[in-house]
């Protein structure tokens, strides 16, 4: 029980590090862009909340810095990603990874 | 300043070659260059002084500050002769491919004067890293000679020879990186003076004869050697086999041996029969040719094996053959290719079938062409007689059996230059091969058309005239040559040679050039302040 | 002890949600997921005194970054059957769940000194606006300052890209 | 003014394109038609302002270190840096000028875009802590991103920017979890406070290295070191050839300057990573090299030489943790300055030959193209040349100090791989030499391209710089 019960900084650390690793599976397998767009932020969301328990480790505010600064450059990335998806969509008429295959080789 | 104006006349002349509008001056202002930065060249032979074994002519000026590279040449006995005959040449080849280049002739004369200012700077650059730059520098101007005015297979050709001296200069950088950081100096004379440990030597030998080696080249790494002197335009070859090469010859006498003495006794044997086995290869090979501009290559290869032996005799006059022959060698090499060259612009064929009796057509080309071939083979009074007395004798003295079997390969060597001059020159002519059966249909020609090989017309004349002299000028005043340089090869070369008696601490050594850059240091200092 | 018991339903929610999202044919559902997982997240940050993150990530991620994805899904208005299934892809899920599990949990778990120490006692105001605010604006003003251009160059770039006509 | 003025002028260059950058927002917003022709000169005349601003920034004493409380430093080091990324905005403007013009797709937002991505990457050159490293790197990156996909009409340019974007973001997530990773084990983000923290010893857990590893995975995506390199080929493939002059050269010369300052100041643990960057190094440059071999395309062909060309980078930050940083920072600042002048060239250079749609990308496009153009095939030439490291380019000079650096710190067998590519690299670029010069023309007769006014200035500028970089005096 010892490993349950308290709940530590560490608890948190490896939840955040298991979203991380959902997030990198999701963009690793699906195909799909939206798809693929959402787990690109699990997994900034899944470094964010290893920020806010380093925070809270540190008793020093400056996690909280970077979480707010990550938030806002993960908006950024979801626009100019949303953006590709809907020039692609436009070129296609699909969004999905698969088909986008001139350039490999 | 005499030796930046001969590094800068050609890069002028290849300069204001490619940029002049009009495809006429391309042919005249290569000329009046090259044949300037000859007769200036002079100067370096009537100033030089045989008793001074150091360096002359010195210049030094800052190049890159920060890791003390300097600007700094000179000239000493290693490399005057090799310069006089650099600069000797080009005008020479200039004035021979008057004929035979025609299309983008503008860039061909650029690329010779550009190679033959990096020739003279690989050879008057006294500071590692400079000459590193030159020798690296003189595969671009090849590579473009071999590529674009060659002959069919020019690519591979040019690809072979450019990767071949690369993987040997490549090696040679990381050794010379080395060498400078354990030192702590990029100046020759500093390298000169520093002996190092055995191990260092040993891998530092190698890495600097391998590069030295490819450009010679030695016997098994000659593999480019064939294709890139075949396939290249006649100019480019006579630069290859008459200079180029040399400079293989040159950076094993000025860097290799003396910076690794105990390597190189330690190696010698070894290089000694891979050169032996180079004469003998080369001979062999050059008798089994049809084509002669590949039989000459192969000869070549069989000469250039002659001089590393000599110069890994060790001794003095075994070293004054290998310089005389390395000139005698450029002198009826370059007669030999531009005179090939000339038959090929005449018939379009290297193949000895496509020849016969060309004496009938034209005697002047085959009365130069024997010359030349008598130099090659050895005959007494010509060009190449007295460097392989020399470095045969000497190479007796110190190992016979190499020597006796370079004595073989000689013999070989008459016989088949010999049996090219019958088949091409002698015997009934033979039609030029354009102008036979389906040709001769749809363009019917007289008889005389057909076996037409007119003989040489007044600039190839002027180009062989000064070659025809200096073979036999060569073979009857060698002394001319061999004086000034005894100096210089005996402190350089065997003084360096000899073991050391007492092997100076490692540590001490370093602790000594610490305490120098140290005392170096300070006066400047105070200088600034 | 409420801690303890919130953390678990938070992070069995979390999880989950997190799983759904890579799991989902339908792109609105792993939106619906990634919304709720958003939600767990504000509430973690919450148990962690992060009071001005957990607020924020309500605002910004659910409201905003959300609602602009579910947009543009309805806006393609795309066929279902341009969305494939997820085909044998199960096992680069599982590898990729399981790498993460085996390598980065366990060294942080049993490796990370903040594993064992008892967190730093908080000073009063820990993790509100002020505390954020003052720390943002003095140390981290210049990177603040390059934030804006960041948000300029992705109005600039979703324009660019978007647009109808070059 | 001969000392250094202060905070705000010390980062003059970085407001002069913050500034140029809204200027030609509003210029395409308020005059359209109008605006839209003036804005390269302007991106030009701004990029130019700046680099003037740079070299004399250079030119003063006493450099004023770091400002904004730590969270940027201004030294000799950054300042290089910031005129490496000009030069590669300025020659990325000139090429696009022309190329956009072919292909009809001319706007402000596009220099606007580049201004902005300079900006970004001002701010990785000068960050000193991991937050404004952070948002330099994202700043650079989006707009990059787009730039990759501005030519959105065109199927390749489009999935370029898709890959990029993906891999892009992907990576971030890694730098990011490394940046937590390593605040929470020291509580900073400061580059000289984890510094102190590491000299003295206390962290007793190896959260810094899997920080620093996991650092190190996200940079090696950002700046394309195998095994990370996938994405590389195809978005320097399929990018407009302009935009692959500046993502290959000004992008990654600010990915790599912050990676050098990072692991040359912040980690300044002695032999710690020598093993993990010696691998990377030689995998970067033998798979780099090998993958280039096999191309037809050239772009593509230069595409994987720059993932090669990042390897060497690599042999010289191997001795990140046994040399003074000040060498390091200099031998790589080198190669950067000598890198962007050939890699950009080059790439500017098939902007100019590949014609409209960039048809014409591939070797035998540009059979005997040497004898109709002399001189702009010239100068690719000497690109190819200063990129196979031959003398007495800027390329040699480059690898040189980057392998003396390696070698003299006893990394004999790094350098003797990294030779050993160099060596197998000059057979592909040669390559392109032999079909320009040595290749005889086949089927019909092209004329000669045009060349423009600018683009021909640009081309000297830089053939001149790759000449000539080597012997210059360089600021540090």
């Amino acid at each position: 029980m010892e490993i349950f019960y308290p709940i530590t900084p560490a608890h948190y650390l490896v939840l955040s590090a298991v979203l991380f690793g959902i997030g990198v599976a999701g963009v690793l397998s699906r195909k799909n862009l939206f798809v693929a767009l959402m787990s690109l932020e699990l997994m900034l969301n899944a470094v964010n909340l290893s920020f806010v328990t380093f925070s809270r480790v540190n008793g020093d505010v400056t996690g909280h810095v970077v979480v707010l600064f990550v938030v806002a450059i993960a908006a950024a990335e979801a626009c100019v990603g949303l953006a590709i998806v809907i020039a692609l969509y436009r070129l296609k008429e699909k969004v999905d990874l698969d088909l986008f295959k001139s350039l490999q080789g | 300043m005499i030796l930046s104006i001969l590094i800068g006349l050609p890069v002028l002349g290849a300069v204001l070659a490619a940029f002049f509008p009009q495809e006429r001056a391309a042919k005249t202002i290569p000329l009046l260059a090259s044949a300037t930065t000859f007769i200036f060249s002079l100067l370096l032979y009537t100033r030089f002084d045989p008793a001074n074994a150091g360096f002359q002519f010195q210049e030094i000026y800052p190049l890159v500050p920060r890791f003390s590279i300097n600007y700094s040449l000179g000239v000493d006995g290693l490399s005057l002769w090799l310069i006089l005959l650099t600069t000797f040449l080009t005008p020479l080849v200039v004035l021979g491919s008057f004929g035979a280049v025609t299309q983008n002739a503008r860039g061909y004369y650029a690329c010779l004067l550009f190679l033959e200012a990096s020739v003279i700077g690989t050879l008057a650059a006294t500071d590692l890293f400079l000459f590193y730059l030159f020798w690296e520098l003189m595969l671009i101007p090849a590579f473009f000679l071999i590529g674009v005015w060659g002959g069919p297979h020019r690519v591979k050709a040019t690809i072979k020879f450019v990767l071949f001296t690369m993987a040997g200069s490549l090696l040679m950088l990381v050794a010379l990186i080395y060498v400078t950081h354990e030192v702590r100096s990029f100046d020759y004379t500093k390298v000169f003076d520093y002996s190092f440990p055995q191990d260092v030597q040993f891998w530092c030998f190698l890495a600097f004869a391998l590069a030295f080696l490819i450009k010679v080249p030695l016997f098994p790494f000659h593999a480019w050697l064939p294709d890139a002197y075949t396939e290249a335009p006649a100019g480019g070859t006579v630069m290859l086999s008459a200079v180029l090469v040399k400079l293989g010859a040159y950076g094993l006498l000025r860097f290799c041996i003396p910076f690794f003495p105990y390597a190189a006794r330690a190696f010698s044997h070894w290089i000694m029969l891979l050169a032996v086995a180079g004469v003998v290869h080369g001979a062999l090979m050059a008798t089994l040719q049809t084509d002669f501009k590949r039989l000459t290559a192969y000869s070549s290869l069989s000469h250039m094996g002659l001089i590393t032996l000599g110069i890994f005799t060790f001794s003095l006059p075994g070293l004054q053959g290998g310089v005389v022959q390395m000139i005698g060698h450029g002198v009826y090499m370059a007669g030999i290719f531009l005179l090939i060259g000339m038959l090929y612009q005449r018939r379009g064929s290297h193949q000895m079938d496509a020849y016969g009796g060309a004496a009938q057509a034209a005697p002047l080309l085959a009365a130069a062409m024997l010359w030349m071939l008598l130099s090659a083979a050895g005959l007494p009074g010509f060009a190449g007689f007295v460097g392989e007395i020399l470095i045969l004798t000497s190479a007796y003295k110190t190992w016979a059996f190499p020597a006796l079997v370079a004595i073989a390969g000689f013999v070989l060597s008459a016989w088949y230059l010999f049996n090219f001059y019958g088949k091409v020159f002698l015997g009934t002519p033979k039609a030029n091969p354009d102008n036979t059966k389906t040709n001769r249909k749809t363009n019917p020609k007289k008889d005389e058309e057909i076996f037409l090989l007119p003989d040489l017309s007044l600039s190839e004349g002027l180009a062989l005239l000064p070659l025809v002299l200096a073979a036999l000028w060569i073979g009857l005043n060698p002394n001319f040559f061999m004086d000034p340089i005894e100096k210089s090869l005996d402190l350089k070369v065997i003084e360096k040679l000899k073991p050391q008696p007492v092997m100076m601490d490692f540590a001490a050594q370093q602790r000594r050039l610490q305490d120098e850059m140290e005392s170096n240091r300070q006066p400047r200092k105070k200088n600034n302040n | 002890m409420l801690e303890a018991i919130l953390f678990y339903i938070l992070a069995a929610v979390l999880l989950g949600m997190g799983l759904l999202v890579i799991t989902r044919t339908n792109p609105i559902a792993s939106a619906l997921g990634l919304v709720a997982a958003f939600a767990a997240l504000a509430a973690l940050y919450a148990l962690l005194s992060a009071s001005l993150v957990a607020i924020i990530q309500v605002l910004v991620y659910a409201g905003g970054i959300m609602v602009l994805m579910i947009f543009v899904i309805m806006l393609l208005n795309l066929h279902p059957d341009d969305l494939k299934p997820m085909k044998a892809q199960g096992l680069t899920v599982v590898s990729a769940l399981m790498g993460a599990l085996v390598v980065l949990g366990p060294v942080i778990w049993v490796l990370s000194p903040a594993g064992s120490q008892p967190p730093a006692a908080l000073t009063a105001g820990f993790g509100d606006i002020f505390a954020v605010g003052d720390k943002m604006f003095t140390g981290y003003l210049f990177p603040f300052e390059m934030l804006s251009l960041v948000l300029l160059t992705a109005i600039v770039g979703a324009l660019v890209l978007a647009k109808r006509k070059l | 003014m001969d000392t250094f003025p202060i905070e705000l002028t010390a980062l003059l260059p970085l407001w002069i394109v913050v500034g140029g950058a809204l200027a030609l927002l509003l210029l395409e917003a308020l005059l359209g038609e109008e605006g839209r022709k003036a804005s390269p000169v302007l991106a030009g005349t701004i990029l130019v302002l700046a680099l003037g601003c740079v070299f004399h920034l250079l030119s003063l004493k006493g450099m004023p270190g770091s400002l904004f409380q730590g969270a940027v430093v201004v030294d000799l080091y950054s300042l290089t840096l910031e005129g490496i990324c000009l030069l590669s905005a300025l020659l990325t403007c000139v090429f696009s000028a022309s190329y956009l013009r072919r292909e009809r797709a001319v706007t402000g937002e596009y220099y606007a875009l580049i201004l902005l991505a300079v900006s970004g990457m001002f701010t990785l050159a000068l960050a000193s802590d991991f937050l404004t490293f952070f948002v330099g790197l994202e700043l650079m990156s989006l707009a990059a991103y787009v730039l990759a996909g501005y030519l959105r009409v065109q199927e390749r340019s489009t999935e370029a920017a898709l890959k990029y974007f993906m891999l892009g973001v992907f990576a971030s997530g890694f730098l990011l979890y490394g940046i937590a990773l390593l605040y929470g084990a020291s509580g900073v983000l400061h580059f000289p406070d984890l510094r102190h923290f590491l000299e003295q010893g206390r962290y007793s857990s190896p959260l810094v290295e899997a920080g620093a590893a996991l650092l190190l995975v996200g940079l090696g995506f950002k700046v394309a070191l195998v095994p990370f390199h996938g994405w590389a080929p195809d978005v320097y493939d399929g990018a407009p050839a302009p935009v692959a002059a500046l993502l290959s050269t000004g992008v990654k010369t600010a990915a790599f300057g912050a990676f050098t300052r990072l692991f040359a100041e912040a980690f300044g643990l002695p032999g710690n990573w020598v093993p993990a960057f010696a691998v990377l190094a030689v995998l970067t440059m033998t798979l780099g090299n090998l993958g280039a071999l096999g191309q037809e395309s050239v772009k593509r062909m230069l595409a994987y030489s720059s993932v090669a060309q990042a390897g060497y980078l690599m042999v010289g930050l191997s001795a990140a943790s046994l040399a003074p940083a000040d060498d390091l920072e200099r031998a790589v600042a080198f190669y950067l300055l000598a890198y962007t002048l050939m890699t950009a060239g080059a790439f500017g250079w098939i902007a100019w030959a590949a014609g409209k749609g960039e048809t014409g990308t591939g070797f035998e496009d540009y059979r005997g193209l040497g004898l109709k153009c002399p001189w702009m095939a010239f100068m690719m030439a000497l690109f190819m040349f200063s990129l196979a490291g031959m003398t007495p380019t800027a390329g040699f000079f480059g690898k040189y100090y980057l392998f003396k650096l390696a070698l003299d710190h006893g990394l004999l067998g790094l350098v003797l791989v990294a030779v050993l590519n160099s060596f197998v690299s000059a057979y592909y670029y040669l390559r392109v030499v032999v079909f320009l010069y040595m290749k005889p023309v086949e089927g019909k007769e092209t004329a000669g391209l045009p060349a423009p006014l600018d683009l021909r200035v640009a081309f000297l500028l830089c053939g001149l710089g790759v000449l000539a970089a080597g012997f210059l005096k360089f600021p540090f």
